[in-house]
This record gives C-alpha cells, sequence and structure tokens, in this order.
C-alpha cells in the first residue's frame, strides 16, 4: 500500500480566543481529488493554510508521502510540492501574469533571462494542462475567473504535485466550474493530488473521491463520495438535520414601487460598468439579481442606493414618500435616498455597512445616525442604546452587548445586526447584497424567513447574490446580468441552475450559447438530477 | 563677589557669531578673575521672561541679554528689578539699571566694504546676510558704502539667505549663494549671516576666491582664504561689563561704541597679513582714521529704513 | 546669458543631489509598504555621523562609511518598530526625527563643545571632480562646451553617485529578483507570503537600502556640500524628499524629475532674488523663499492628479489576527 | 466562550502600559546622560521638581506649555479621527497669530479686554482655519497628498509671516522682528497679575479656553452627527458614502475646526503670554502636537494628560539647563524622542506581553467556570 500523500495528525490552532482547529486528523492518498467541506469558520482554511505552511499549527504531525515533516514558512512547502490557491486570491495586482508566476520561483537575481525561462515553462504547463491566459497581461484587469487560472498556474510552475484549492468555485460561474473541473479531471490523470474545499455538496459528490466533514474546529468523518449523500454531508456539517430549501407561499406582487429606465454608469478609468439596465420592481415581490460577481451588480446596488450616481438614467420611485424622479443629474445621496423609503443591506458588511472600529451601537444607527429619534441636537447616547437593545432583541444578535466594539462580533452577528438596521425600519424597498455570505445554515434560515416576512407585509424586495441556491429559493423573479447589461429575465419558478449559468455568461441579447472559453462546450456539473437530490 | 549672567539668545553660544561672542567676553573674564559666571541658551520665546526673572531673583548681577530680541523682556524685568545691573547688547532700553550696548556695525562694514573693493579685481563685490532683517540691512548697507567710497561703479550684490531663523544656519544655502555670486562675477563675500557663513566661506575657498568674516576675527577659519573679518566686540562689552560691576563702577545708559571706540574694527593679523600689501593697509587705517575724525559720515540704514545717502 | 543659465542649472543639479538620494530611499521604503517620515531624522544623523567620522579619521570615505552605518541603525529602528513590532510608522519616523535632532546637538556638544557643530574639515571631504577635457571643450566648443564643463563637471563624486542610484534604483526594482519581491511586498504583502517569501526580511532589506541611501544625502550635506555638521542642517529636505517620492508617483524617474525641479525651484530663488523682474520689478525676498512651496502645491493640485501610493503601504503586515 | 476577552482591564489599558512605556524612555534617556557624564538621578529630579514647584512657578510654567500643547494635539487629533494626518498645525498657528496682531493693531487702543478676547479668539481661529481648510479643500477636491501640502503650508507661512511682520507690523526704526506691545489693558492678564502672591509665569487664562476646547472636542466627536460623520469618514469611508455622509464636506470642515484650533494656540503665546506677535512665537509646538495627539491616543482627555507630560518635559528641561549647564537644551529633544517612540511605536513591545498577561488570567478564570458548566451538562 502506498503512503499517503498527505497525512495530518492531531493539529491544533488557536487565534486567541477561537479554537480555529482541534486534534484534526486527515489522510489524502496520492492521485485522488479529496474534497473536505464544513460550515463557514469551521476551520477549513485555517488547516490548508497550515498545511501550506502560511500558519504554523501550535501543536500536531505534518507527513508528506509518508514524511514527517516540520513545514514552518510556505517555502518548505512549496519545496514539499504543495501548491494551493487561496480562498482570496494571492495575486499582485498592479503585476503581470508572468510576473505574478515567477514571485518567489525568480531563479536568478536579475530578471532578464529569468524572465524568458519563465515564459516558456509557463507555456509549456498552460498547453499541457488547458490553462491559456496571456502572461503579459496585467492580473488586475483579468476576470475572477483567469485569476483563479493564474493562482493554479503558479502553483504548477513551482512543481506543485499536490494542489489545494480553497473554495475555488465560490467565484465562478457555472461553465467556469465545468472548465476548472475539467483541469481538475487531468491534473489527476496525470497524478497530481487535488484538495478541494467547497461549501456545494454537488460538486463534492461530481468530483471528489473522498470527502472530510468539519465542523468548529474538529474533524467530524471521512466518507468516500461514492458511499455517502449530501443529506448525509449536510447533516453531518450541522450536527442536525437541516432544511435545504425554503419554506414560502407564492409572492402577491402589487403595486410598482420601482422602476429603472435606461440606467447607465462609466467609472473613472471610463470603462462601462453598467449598459443601459431596465427593470422594474413591485411591492410584495422579491427580485433576484443573478450573475458572477464583478459583472456590475456592486454597481447597481450602489446606484439604487445613492453611494453612485449614475451617468444616465432615471430611478422612478412610488413609496410612502410619494412619487418621485431621479435622473442623472439630479441624483440623490444615500441618506436622501434612505428617507425616500429605501433601505439597503450591502454586498460587503465590513466595507460598506459597518464601521468596525464603531461600537455595535454607533454601529446601528449608521445612515440614520441624522434622524431626531436619537437626540434633539446632540446624539444621546441612551437613545441609542435602547434601539440598539431592541435591535439585538429581535435579529438575536450575540453577544448583546451594544457597547462592545463590532471587530469583536462574529461574522454573522455582525451581518444579522445590519439586517436589523435596515429591515426593521420596515422600508418601502429593501435593497439586499449576499445577505447570507459568510453566515452559518442556522442563521441563513433565520435571515431568509425574514425577508420573505418583509415581502409578505409588502415590501419590495431586490436581492443580489452570487449564490444561484440562493436566488433560486428566494426570489420570484430574476434577471441575470452579465458584463454590465442585465441579459435575461426569467420567472424563479420557471428556470433551473443551467439556464441561469448560461444568460449569465451570454451577451446582452444574444441567444445564450454554451458558453465561451477554450473548453466552453463543457457540462456544467450541475444537473437537475444532482439538485433534486441535494433537495 | 559678584554674580555675573549671561543669556544668549536663540542661536545659541556656539554661533561663531554675537552669542558665541558674549561667551568668549564672559570665559576671557572668568580665566582672568576666577570669578564663575552663568549662562542660559534660550530655546523658545516662553522661557526669556521666565530665565531672566529667575536670574533676577537669584542676585545675579549684571546679567547680560544678548540679542535684540531680548529687549522687550529687559524693559519688562528691569523694572521690577531696580537693583539689579542688566546689559542688553544690540538694542536699547532707556532704564536707570540697564546698560544698552548697540554697535555701529555700518562703520566696521564701511572699512572691510573698502577692503574689498581695493582688491578685487572684477570690480564686483558681494554682501550675504542671514535672516532678512533691519540688522542685516545696516551690515549690508555699511559695506556697501565702502565699496562705493573706493570706487563708484562697483558692482555690490546683496542677498539674504532667508526670512526664517533657519536662514542663520543654512550653510548649504548660503554656500549657493555664494556660487551664484561668484558665477556673477563676484570675487569677495562679506557674509554677515551666523553660521550660514561658514557655507559662504567654504564656497570661497572651493572657489578659489575670498571671503570675509563677521563679528568675531574668523580669519584663522581659512588662512589665506579670508580677506579680514569685521569684527564686532561684544566679548570686550561683556567683560567690560563684568569687570566694571566687579569694581563697582556699573555705569547704566547707552553706549553706542563704532571704530573710535573700538566697539568695531577690521582684523589684521597673521592670517591674512599675507594677502594684504602695506598700501593696502595704510589705506584701510587711512580710511578708519577719517571715519574716526568724522571726515567721512557712514549712513546707517535704520534711520531711513533704506541705503540713500 | 548661458553662463548664467548654466551656473543656474549646475546649482540645481548640486541642490538635487541630496533629495535624489533622500527620495530614492524613501521609494525603495515606501515601494516595500514602509512609510518613512524619518528620512528627515536619517539624513541629520548621518550628516552628524559622517562629519564626526571623516574629522576624527581624515578621511571622507570613512565618513560616509559612519554615515552609511549610523543612518543603517536608525533605518533599522524604524524598521524594528514598524515590521517587528508593527507599530504606527508616522509615529515611528516622528520619533526618528526627534531623536536625531536632538541627539545630534547633544552629542556633538559633548564631544566638541561647540553647541552641536562639528569641527569643520577643510581637507578631509569629497571635493569637485573636474571632468577630463571639460576646460579645453569649455574653451574651444561654444554652448556644448561650457554646457559640459559648467553643468556636467565639476561636481564632487557623491553628485554623480546621485544619479547613479537613481539608475540603480531604476534596475533594482523593475529588473532584479529583490526589486520585484519588494515592489510585490508593498502591494500585496499576502502574495509575497504565500510564495514562501518572507515578508518581513523583504521590508527589512528595503530599510537597509533606505538606509544607505539617506546616509548618502547626509554625507553629501556634511562634508561634500559644506564642511561641518550644522544643528538642523537638514532643514526639512527629508519632508521635501518625501514630497518628491509622492509627487514622481513612487517611480524613480518620476521623482528624479520632482528632484530636479524643486533644485531648479530653489537655485532659481537664489538667484531672483534683488533682481528687478520684468513688469514687477523687485520682488521682497520672501516672495521667493516661498516659490517653490507654493508651485509644489500648485502642480499637486492642478497637473499631477492622484498619486496611487502603493496598496499596502503603512499597513503592518498581520498574517493572523 | 465570551468575546469580551478580547480586551483589558481598561486601567492596564490606559493606565499601567502607558506608565511602564514611559517608564521605559526614561530608562533609555538615562543611558544618553551617562553618555555625555551627567547623573541620570539628579538630572531627573532637577526635571521634576522644575515641573512642579509652585515656588518658582515651575508649575504654573508646565501650565503655560500644556496650554500649548492642548491646542496643537487637539488639532491634530480631530483631523486623525477623519483619517487626515495634518501636519500643518505649526503654519496654522503662525497665521493666526498674524489674525490676532491685525486685530490688536487695530483696536487695542480703543477695546477693553472684554471684547478684544472674543474678537481675538475668533481671529485666530479663522485665521487658522484658513490655513487649514486649504489643504483640506485640496485633498477632499484635487486627491492633494494632505500631508504634502500642510507641510508646504507651513514653508509658505514662514515667508508670510516674515513678510508681514519684518515689512509691515514691527515698529519702524526698530530693529526687531516682534511687533509693538499689545497695550495691556486690552490683553489677558497673566495668573500672577490676578493672584498677587503667585510668582510670574506666563499663564494666562487661554488655558481655560484650551480646556473647554478641549471639552467642545469631545462633544463634537462623540456626541454630535458631525462628530460622527467625521469618525465614519476617517475609519471606513466607504460606509460613509454608504451612509450617505459626503466625505469631502466632511473632510473640509474637519480641517477647517483643525486649523482652527491649533490656531487658538496662538492666543496663548500671541495675545496671552507675550503680549505681542514674535517671528517664529510657534517654536515647534505645532509639531508636538503631532506627538501629543498620538501619545493621547486622540482622545481629548488623553491629549490633556499627554500635554501636561509634554508640558512638564520642556518646563522641566529649561530648569535642567538652568541647574546643569553642560546638558544641552536639546536633551529635552531626545527624551521626546524616546517618550514618543515607546509609547507610540513600540507600543506592542509593552502593551502586547502586559495585555496578554491579564488575558490569560480573566481567561483562566473563564474556563474554571466552563469547566464547572461543563461538569454539569457532561461535556460534548
Ligand atoms: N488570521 C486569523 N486570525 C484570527 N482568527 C482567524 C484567522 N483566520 C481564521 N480565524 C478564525 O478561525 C476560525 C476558522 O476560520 P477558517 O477561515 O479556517 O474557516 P473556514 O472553514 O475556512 O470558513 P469559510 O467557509 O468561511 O471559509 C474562524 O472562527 C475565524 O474567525
Ligand atoms: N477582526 C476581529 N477582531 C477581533 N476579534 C475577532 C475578529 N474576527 C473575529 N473575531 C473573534 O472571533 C470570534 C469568531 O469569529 P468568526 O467571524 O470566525 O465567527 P464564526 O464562527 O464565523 O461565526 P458566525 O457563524 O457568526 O460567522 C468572534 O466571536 C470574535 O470574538
Ligand atoms: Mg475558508
Ligand atoms: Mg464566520
Amino acid at each position: 500500500m502506498t503512503a499517503p500523500a498527505i497525512e495530518l495528525k492531531a493539529i491544533n490552532k488557536r487565534f486567541g480566543p477561537v479554537w480555529a482547529n482541534r486534534d484534526i486528523d486527515l489522510k489524502v492518498m496520492p492521485g485522488t481529488v479529496h474534497g473536505i467541506v464544513g460550515e463557514n469558520g469551521a476551520g477549513k482554511s485555517t488547516l490548508m493554510s497550515i498545511l501550506y505552511g502560511f500558519y504554523t499549527a501550535d501543536t500536531g504531525e505534518i507527513l508528506v508521502n509518508g514524511q514527517n515533516l516540520d513545514i514552518r514558512n510556505s517555502q518548505q512547502a512549496i519545496q514539499a510540492g504543495i501548491g494551493m490557491v487561496h480562498q482570496h486570491f494571492m495575486l499582485v495586482e498592479p503585476f503581470t501574469v508572468l510576473e505574478n508566476v515567477m514571485l518567489g520561483m525568480e531563479g536568478q537575481a536579475v530578471l532578464a533571462n529569468a524572465r524568458g525561462k519563465a515564459r516558456k515553462a509557463l507555456q509549456d504547463i498552460a498547453s499541457r494542462y488547458g490553462l491559456e491566459v496571456d502572461p503579459d497581461a496585467i492580473v488586475g484587469e483579468l476576470p475572477v475567473g483567469l485569476q483563479q487560472r493564474v493562482e493554479i498556474l503558479k502553483a504548477l510552475y513551482r512543481g506543485a504535485k499536490i494542489l489545494i484549492l480553497d473554495e475555488p468555485t465560490s467565484v465562478l460561474t457555472p461553465q467556469e466550474t465545468g472548465q476548472l473541473f475539467e483541469i481538475l479531471e487531468s491534473l489527476r490523470s496525470q497524478g497530481v493530488t487535488v484538495l478541494l474545499i467547497t461549501h456545494k455538496l454537488k460538486e463534492i459528490m461530481a468530483i471528489t473521491n473522498h470527502v472530510s466533514i468539519m465542523r468548529a474546529g474538529t474533524m467530524v468523518a471521512h466518507r468516500e463520495t461514492a458511499h455517502t449523500s449530501p443529506e448525509e454531508l449536510a447533516e453531518l456539517m450541522v450536527g442536525r438535520k437541516v432544511l435545504l430549501r425554503v419554506d414560502k407561499q407564492p409572492a402577491q406582487p402589487g403595486e410598482q414601487r420601482m422602476e429603472i429606465k435606461n440606467l447607465d454608469y462609466s467609472d473613472d478609468r471610463g470603462v462601462r460598468r453598467l449598459k443601459d439596465i431596465n427593470f422594474n420592481l413591485r411591492s410584495g415581490e422579491i427580485l433576484g439579481v443573478a450573475g458572477v460577481s464583478g459583472n456590475g451588480q456592486s454597481e447597481l446596488l450602489k446606484m439604487l442606493s445613492g453611494a453612485l450616481a449614475p451617468n444616465q438614467g432615471v430611478m422612478v420611485l412610488d413609496t410612502r414618500a410619494g412619487h418621485s424622479e431621479l435622473s442623472a443629474g439630479s441624483w440623490r445621496d444615500a441618506a436622501e435616498i434612505r428617507d425616500l423609503g429605501i433601505a439597503h443591506v450591502p454586498e460587503n458588511r465590513l466595507r460598506q455597512a459597518l464601521v468596525k472600529a464603531f461600537s455595535a451601537a454607533e454601529n446601528a444607527i449608521l445612515g440614520y445616525h441624522d434622524k431626531p429619534e436619537y437626540g434633539e441636537t446632540f446624539l444621546e447616547p441612551e437613545k441609542v442604546v435602547n434601539a440598539t437593545e431592541v435591535m439585538m432583541e429581535a435579529y438575536d444578535v450575540r453577544p448583546r452587548l451594544p457597547g462592545l466594539k463590532t471587530a469583536n462580533f462574529s461574522g454573522g452577528n455582525q451581518q444579522k445586526l445590519v439586517l436589523a438596521r435596515e429591515m426593521l425600519k420596515e422600508p418601502d424597498i429593501l435593497l439586499i447584497g449576499q445577505p447570507t455570505r459568510g453566515v452559518d445554515i442556522g442563521a441563513i434560515e433565520f435571515i431568509h424567513r425574514n425577508m420573505i416576512a418583509a415581502r409578505d407585509k409588502g415590501a419590495a424586495v431586490l436581492l443580489v447574490s452570487v449564490e444561484l441556491d440562493e436566488i433560486l429559493s428566494l426570489s420570484d423573479r430574476i434577471i441575470v446580468m452579465n458584463d454590465g447589461a442585465i441579459t435575461g429575465e426569467v420567472m424563479a419558478s420557471e428556470t433551473n441552475e443551467a439556464e441561469l449559468g448560461l444568460l449569465m455568461t451570454s451577451t446582452a441579447g444574444e441567444v445564450p450559447t454554451a458558453g465561451n472559453g477554450p473548453t466552453g462546450g463543457a457540462k456544467a456539473p450541475q444537473s437537475e438530477q444532482q439538485e433534486e437530490a441535494v433537495a | 563677589q559678584i554674580k555675573p549672567s549671561v543669556i544668549y539668545d536663540m542661536g545659541g553660544k556656539f554661533d561663531r557669531s554675537f552669542n558665541q561672542a558674549s561667551y568668549s567676553g564672559a570665559e576671557a573674564f572668568r580665566k582672568e578673575t576666577g570669578i564663575k559666571y552663568t549662562d542660559f541658551e534660550i530655546t523658545n520665546e516662553g522661557q526669556r521672561e521666565q530665565v531672566m526673572l529667575r536670574f533676577a531673583q537669584r542676585g545675579f548681577s549684571p546679567i547680560v541679554v544678548a540679542g535684540f530680541q531680548q529687549a522687550p523682556i529687559v524693559e519688562k524685568v528691569a523694572k521690577q528689578f531696580p537693583k539689579t545691573h542688566f546689559v542688553l547688547i544690540d538694542a536699547v532700553v532707556d532704564l536707570p539699571n540697564v546698560r544698552s550696548v548697540v554697535f555701529k556695525e555700518q562703520e566696521g562694514s564701511f572699512l572691510v566694504g573698502a577692503l574689498a573693493a581695493m582688491k578685487t579685481e572684477h570690480d564686483a563685490v558681494g554682501f550675504i546676510g542671514g535672516m532678512d532683517i533691519p540688522l542685516i540691512r545696516k551690515f549690508g548697507c555699511g559695506y556697501e558704502q565702502g565699496a562705493k567710497y573706493i570706487s563708484k561703479d562697483i558692482n555690490v550684490l546683496q542677498n539674504m539667505t532667508g526670512t526664517t531663523p533657519s536662514a542663520w544656519n543654512d550653510p548649504t544655502k548660503g554656500g549657493e549663494l555664494a556660487r551664484a555670486q561668484f558665477d556673477k562675477g563676484v570675487d569677495i563675500i562679506y557674509a554677515a549671516a551666523g553660521g550660514t557663513g561658514v557655507g559662504v566661506y567654504q564656497a570661497a575657498v572651493d572657489a578659489g576666491k575670498l571671503a570675509i568674516g563677521v563679528d568675531s576675527n574668523q580669519n584663522y577659519l581659512h588662512p589665506g582664504k579670508m580677506l579680514t573679518s569685521m569684527v564686532k566686540r561684544v566679548d570686550v562689552a561683556v567683560k567690560s561689563a563684568f569687570e566694571d560691576e566687579m569694581k563697582g563702577k556699573f555705569t547704566p545708559g547707552l553706549q553706542v561704541v563704532g571704530l573710535k571706540e573700538n566697539g568695531v574694527d577690521w582684523a589684521l593679523d597673521e592670517f591674512n597679513r599675507p594677502l594684504l600689501s602695506e598700501e593696502d593697509i595704510a589705506k584701510v587705517q587711512d580710511i578708519r582714521a577719517k571715519i574716526v575724525a568724522g571726515d567721512i559720515k557712514v549712513h546707517n540704514w535704520e534711520d531711513t529704513k533704506s541705503c540713500e545717502y | 546669458m548661458f553662463d548664467q543659465i548654466f551656473s543656474l542649472l549646475g546649482a540645481s543639479i548640486r541642490l538635487a543631489t541630496p533629495l535624489m538620494f533622500a527620495a530614492m530611499a524613501g521609494i525603495f521604503s515606501e515601494r516595500s509598504g514602509i512609510v518613512d517620515i524619518g528620512l528627515e531624522g536619517k539624513m541629520l544623523i548621518s550628516a552628524f555621523a559622517s562629519a564626526c567620522a571623516a574629522y576624527e579619521t581624515g578621511s571622507p570615505w570613512l565618513g560616509l562609511l559612519a554615515g552609511i552605518l549610523v543612518s543603517v541603525m536608525f533605518a533599522l529602528m524604524h524598521g524594528y518598530a514598524s515590521i517587528t513590532q508593527r507599530g504606527d510608522q508616522t509615529i515611528s519616523g516622528l520619533a526618528v526625527n526627534f531623536l536625531a535632532s536632538g541627539l545630534t546637538v547633544v552629542l556633538g556638544h559633548a564631544w566638541y563643545g561647540q553647541g552641536g557643530l562639528t569641527p569643520s574639515v577643510h581637507d578631509e571631504r569629497f571635493k569637485s571632480i573636474i571632468l577630463p577635457g571639460a576646460e579645453w571643450l569649455g574653451e574651444n566648443v561654444p554652448v556644448v562646451g561650457p554646457f559640459y564643463e559648467q553643468v556636467i563637471s565639476g561636481h564632487n563624486i557623491l553628485v554623480y553617485l546621485a544619479f547613479v542610484s537613481v539608475a540603480a534604483a531604476y534596475w533594482v526594482l523593475f529588473r532584479t529578483r529583490f526589486g520585484l519581491r519588494l515592489r510585490a511586498t508593498g502591494e500585496e504583502p499576502n502574495a509575497v507570503d504565500s510564495a514562501g517569501i518572507s515578508v518581513a526580511w523583504v521590508r527589512y532589506r528595503a530599510m537597509i537600502v533606505t538606509g544607505v541611501l539617506c546616509g548618502c544625502a547626509g554625507t553629501y550635506l556634511s562634508i561634500a556640500q559644506n564642511a561641518a555638521f550644522q544643528r538642523e542642517m537638514t532643514a526639512g529636505r527629508g519632508y521635501i524628499a518625501l514630497a518628491a517620492v509622492i509627487f514622481g508617483k513612487w517611480h524613480p524617474k518620476g521623482a528624479l524629475g520632482a528632484c530636479l525641479l524643486f533644485g531648479f525651484l530653489q537655485s532659481l530663488e537664489t538667484r531672483l532674488q534683488s533682481v528687478q523682474l520684468p513688469l514687477v520689478g523687485e520682488l521682497p525676498s520672501q516672495v521667493f523663499s516661498a516659490i517653490p512651496y507654493i508651485i509644489t502645491v500648485v502642480l499637486l493640485a492642478g497637473f499631477i492628479g492622484k498619486a496611487i501610493a502603493p496598496k499596502n503601504v503603512g499597513v503592518p503586515y498581520v498574517k493572523e489576527r | 466562550m465570551s468575546p469580551i476577552l478580547a480586551e483589558s482591564p481598561r486601567w492596564v489599558r490606559i493606565g499601567l502600559v502607558p506608565a511602564l512605556q514611559l517608564a521605559l524612555a526614561l530608562v533609555i534617556s538615562s543611558l544618553v546622560v551617562l553618555i555625555i557624564g551627567e547623573d541620570p538621578v539628579q538630572a531627573f529630579a532637577i526635571m521634576i521638581r522644575g515641573a512642579t514647584n509652585l515656588e518658582f512657578g515651575g508649575f504654573h510654567s508646565t501650565l503655560y506649555y500644556t496650554t500649548n500643547f492642548i491646542f496643537t494635539g487637539l488639532a491634530v487629533a480631530l483631523a486623525f479621527h477623519a483619517g487626515l494626518f495634518n501636519i500643518g498645525g505649526e503654519g496654522q498657528a503662525y497665521v493666526a497669530g498674524l489674525g490676532i496682531a491685525i486685530v490688536c493693531l487695530l483696536f487695542d487702543s480703543t477695546l477693553s479686554v472684554w471684547l478684544m478676547a472674543p474678537l481675538v479668539i475668533l481671529a485666530s481661529a479663522a485665521f487658522g482655519a484658513i490655513w487649514g481648510v486649504i489643504p483640506g479643500y485640496l485633498q477632499a477636491k484635487r486627491g492633494s497628498h494632505i500631508v504634502v501640502t500642510t507641510i508646504m503650508f507651513n514653508f509658505i507661512a514662514m515667508a508670510l509671516m516674515s513678510y508681514a511682520l519684518v515689512v509691515h507690523i514691527s515698529p519702524l526704526g526698530g530693529n526687531s522682528t516682534d511687533s509693538r506691545y499689545w497695550n495691556s489693558d486690552a490683553v489677558f492678564p497673566k495668573w500672577n497679575e490676578m493672584m498677587p502672591d503667585a510668582p510670574f509665569s506666563l499663564l494666562n487664562p487661554t488655558l481655560i479656553l484650551a480646556l473647554v476646547c478641549c471639552w467642545l472636542v469631545w462633544l463634537l466627536v462623540w456626541r454630535t452627527r458631525l462628530g460622527y460623520a467625521i469618525r465614519t469618514v476617517g475609519s471606513n469611508p466607504h460606509a460613509a458614502t454608504y451612509a450617505g455622509i459626503n466625505a469631502s464636506r466632511t473632510i473640509i470642515i474637519t480641517m477647517a475646526i483643525s486649523g482652527a484650533l491649533a490656531g487658538m494656540m496662538a492666543v496663548n503665546e500671541v495675545y496671552g503670554a507675550q503680549g505681542r506677535l514674535i517671528l517664529n512665537f510657534t517654536s515647534g509646538f505645532g509639531f508636538m502636537g503631532i506627538a501629543v495627539a498620538l501619545m493621547g491616543r486622540n482622545h481629548p482627555f488623553g491629549v490633556v494628560l499627554a500635554s501636561l507630560l509634554f508640558g512638564a518635559l520642556y518646563q522641566g528641561g529649561t530648569e535642567l539647563q538652568f541647574e546643569i549647564s553642560s546638558i544641552n537644551p536639546q536633551m529635552v529633544l531626545v527624551i521626546q524622542g524616546l517618550v514618543v517612540f515607546f509609547t507610540g511605536a513600540l507600543d506592542r513591545l509593552v502593551r502586547g506581553p502586559v495585555e496578554g498577561a491579564f488575558l490569560r488570567y480573566q481567561l483562566a478564570k473563564a474556563k474554571k467556570a466552563e469547566a464547572a458548566d461543563a461538569a454539569v451538562a457532561g461535556g460534548n
């Protein structure tokens, strides 16, 4: 029997008070694809980073190909033939692809010759595994899918025989995911061992040989993929039975609350980010906006919430504040738009919705700090704290400490605080982006229920999410965005992931074809069947 | 026994200029008599009054105060301590316990200006001042008059280093100003710029030109490269104030000292003698005598706030 | 006419020299991700050290060495605070400046008893070099000859070294492995770390380079351009160099341009004083003192636009929260 | 595990740790004193006595310096809250002095102190604000780096002041770089003029203004909507946009207030202590404001404490020079540098271990409690 490619024994790692990895054991056989699943914060990334030498374990042993290695930094992991594609890309954006790939493996002190050699090696690898990228392209200007490809190239360029991929598919379209899996297949067939972290159980089912399940810092089970099911995995992950579908009544759309006409926006550098956007939003419905991140959804949300002004276009609003028409010249800022009855849960809570250095109470009034209910001339702390306590109670934010610094709340609780702030105001229109990003399954259920409740009370909800599952299960109507334009509009009840996936990659007005790119024809791994299985 | 003291102005006691001259006067007194003195360097405005008061309270007398910027404070404090003797250098305070010593820098500058004009080969001489304030204009104006006295059409270039106190301490800029003047044909530069002068002299040495020192005798700095120095005998003023006090002969009132009183002079020593012929020396001494006798009237810039005479 | 212009240009170069060294130092530091407002202090302390060493040993080269060593020590102190201790880089830079301006005077006074001045070094300093053929060309070839004689030739070795340092900075940053890693560290230290390179070590090396360059700048001030150390003799040049770095958008070429501009404006100041200008007549000298700074502000506001700093400059690298 | 564990007790954070840091800085300073051949114990004793004695007005002088530092420290601290690094306090205070001079020259013979004081305060604030708001505007609207522009504005202020003072304000015929004295009926009386028994010092009612400003800044930052906006812009500009806060407007207003605060330092010097306009009266106090703010953790109360510390250092340094003349006045700069280094830049060096120890102690306590709970629940 061959030695496992990787064997981890009793790995422990703490970050201050957080025990991210607790007595973890793991065996990965060479030439296989090994999946690791687990909820947010379960400790998957931490474990992989330890294997890659990015973090050092507090205690524990790492064996690579049967040899005990004391991996203290990434250089040693690289030498041991381990490569890693991090969840958050580790690319130098202003550098070219070639420079990024070379970094750390330049060979010579002077770059002139090294460049030539690297270029050649890169081309070899690219053609061998079907990973074409222009070596002279600036990485920051590449789409996410290609950036990921650069990350994989980096690992292979360093001679990785063991490749760790941390949630590689969360940023990809179904089609790109298909391409990625083809690449992984080809790697596996050439003897590369792959460790794949993902939240998507169907991907586990589709490609892995083995799967390990983590929960709250511990390793709870190992399974052979052929002998398990998504239900079992989900249960193992969460520790209880979970409902993977949202319960909801059909929507009863009422009057029109918002109409967007010919919205157009180009950024500072003149890149056209939104192209002639038109749609409307009614009370009592959830309109889902699907698309791979970076295709204009963020700009759209910012625009509708007043954080950004368009170059062209009109927004017609009919809310309790009356009828109003905003046009490109007379756009409003976020405070004014909020006064018109629009609430906004932004996509990135720590970047936009919260000030980490503030206490929970201070964040609980962000955007509403001008309201007289928080004090007449001066801000009155008691009033703010009282309001915060109400929010914390209603949305079960833990710990219930309005004075605690926001950075000290966990991600899920931060998100709940934002949701409470925006949703308790019972807005006429709710703009909500990635509501469950980085939130555990229990909280997801809670958040989803509240969104449906808001809809049923007559709010008009615009939901932006890159999770197709979420879009499909929550929305009543779906618009799909690609490259700044709306490429299609479908009723949620009449579509599936495959169709949305196609729309997500087609350009506006074009009949969806079988995708693009070198391996564009690949069949997406998500079949109807698998989806049923998940459900 | 007397308790003499000195308060230096912001430049610090080693400014190679009048603070340092005060220091050397006090040192000379200490060496001769063995009587110790106390001193203090002002580093911010807030200290002036505090320190002067503390000296007075502790019974120091005389208190020598160097620098015109201190005058307003001397006026205040001297009123409060009528029994304490004050000696103010470079400014005037009219009180019964204050001796004010001011120098006719224009006369000394006139002499070195004349000498410069005699020695220039290009009919162009230069002046570099420190901070652009009236006192320094006074030096420049005297220098110009002296040069023009020798040769009517001589070109006298004047520059100021700057407008902030750092102008006293910027040898780099001093050097550049000197080079700029050399490039315009000047071959002798007189610097009245405190520490900035060091840069001027060095530039002169590097360029093979001549420089004129100021306040103390600076000829020794670059033997054979310093044409002369305009000495301002602050040291003498300080020393004699201490001595007067010791002998119980302290006199208040204004002392305006010029060439006649040996308050200012030009320096002639072994370092610059090789540069000068007997005629040169005689001619300078002649002019000196004429000024002392009042045959030559040297205009004081401060009288008209301009150098028109 | 030409003579005046050439003398102006020559002076510009001399005045730009310390700025060039310091700006390159700033580029190395900031490109690696460390804000350095301590350029001023490092220049000052190295000016002091080199003046002392040159005086004591009689060799300007040993002076340069001492200046560099001391400046590197200060750079490492800043590095220790910023890299290892992950402290606030601005505060650390500020502390370096305070320390330098205090220590130079206190030690100088304790050692030489001249209130912080060091004894002059007349012969033990870097002197002007006349380049071959300068005199002949200056006399026999019109325009180009005098240009060569007055602008190119006749500076001390450190002036030429400053230009070399700009070229070298460019080469190191953009043509070598160290440069690639250094730039990557300022942009995305995570990427560097995950490539198996120690972020701290790259930054420490950058600080050493910064120290060396500041050492040259300080040495130039005290024993090349001048002949002694004088207290506060850097007179804000470190801050101006920092402005040049930002002005030049963290690029050696741009910073070189900015330094030459500042040098030119300063030498213009010394030459325009007390000159009758057309239309306005003679302006008060204060106007000329202010002009370089006003022009900087105007350029910064009007023409340079937003300079994009390296993404992670000023951010201590933390792997684990 | 309770997340409250992430913080150690308040008295450790703002009391013990800074005290230890200060002690460390003084130990290193002692080495420098030793190097120059003096006795550090004696030196520090002189400094402490010099800064605190009431007989010669040492403490009063400490408070006088403190007044300056409070203003410039507040200016820097406030700007920091908006994420702006205002190195221009020196220039702002300087120009404010010009404003005061203009008011005094015009009105000091006609108005009494009761009318003059508000006028002077307004003038200083207004002039300081102008000098702060221009860099603020350029940062907000043109993206010009505020660090660079404020440095430039310091230099420009110097040239401006020297021109105004030497060419226009200083009395004709005098040789001075200062203005005439303001009419003594129109200026703040000094403490010793109000209290006949008090020793001489430059301490004057401006201290009260400084303390009021501290309170106002506290109110502004933590109790007003503007302050809320300032802090939001400073710690997360994206969140500010999200909340509908106009970041450029906030930056401009902040710099105006910051400039005004720095400007009011001139009230203490030009109107209170010196009673006339003096070239270079700011003496680097504006720069020191940076250290004061950083040490005071940008909190008005912290700024007061840090100002006291630096005030004591200045006054103690004066006394030191007075008593041991072989110690150069610049020694104080060395001590300041070390204090700034150890309390600011090397914050973690002491803070880490000390707070860590407290955290571990708390953790152990919590664990015990947890274990007790677990025993009841039967483990997991
Ligand atoms: N650098 C760090 N410093 C402190 N705590 C950390 C750090 N990285 C992770 N943690 C904490 O460790 C725990 C495990 O995190 P990890 O990123 O490994 O989870 P994960 O399983 O990858 O989650 P996700 O699915 O969200 O990627 C979390 O509680 C997280 O907050
Ligand atoms: N940036 C931070 N600074 C300080 N402490 C943090 C930070 N991030 C996380 N923590 C601490 O780590 C704990 C775990 O945070 P984390 O976000 O990983 O939780 P989680 O397990 O993902 O929970 P959730 O499911 O609610 O997101 C928090 O309770 C908090 O105390
Ligand atoms: Mg992860
Ligand atoms: Mg989480």
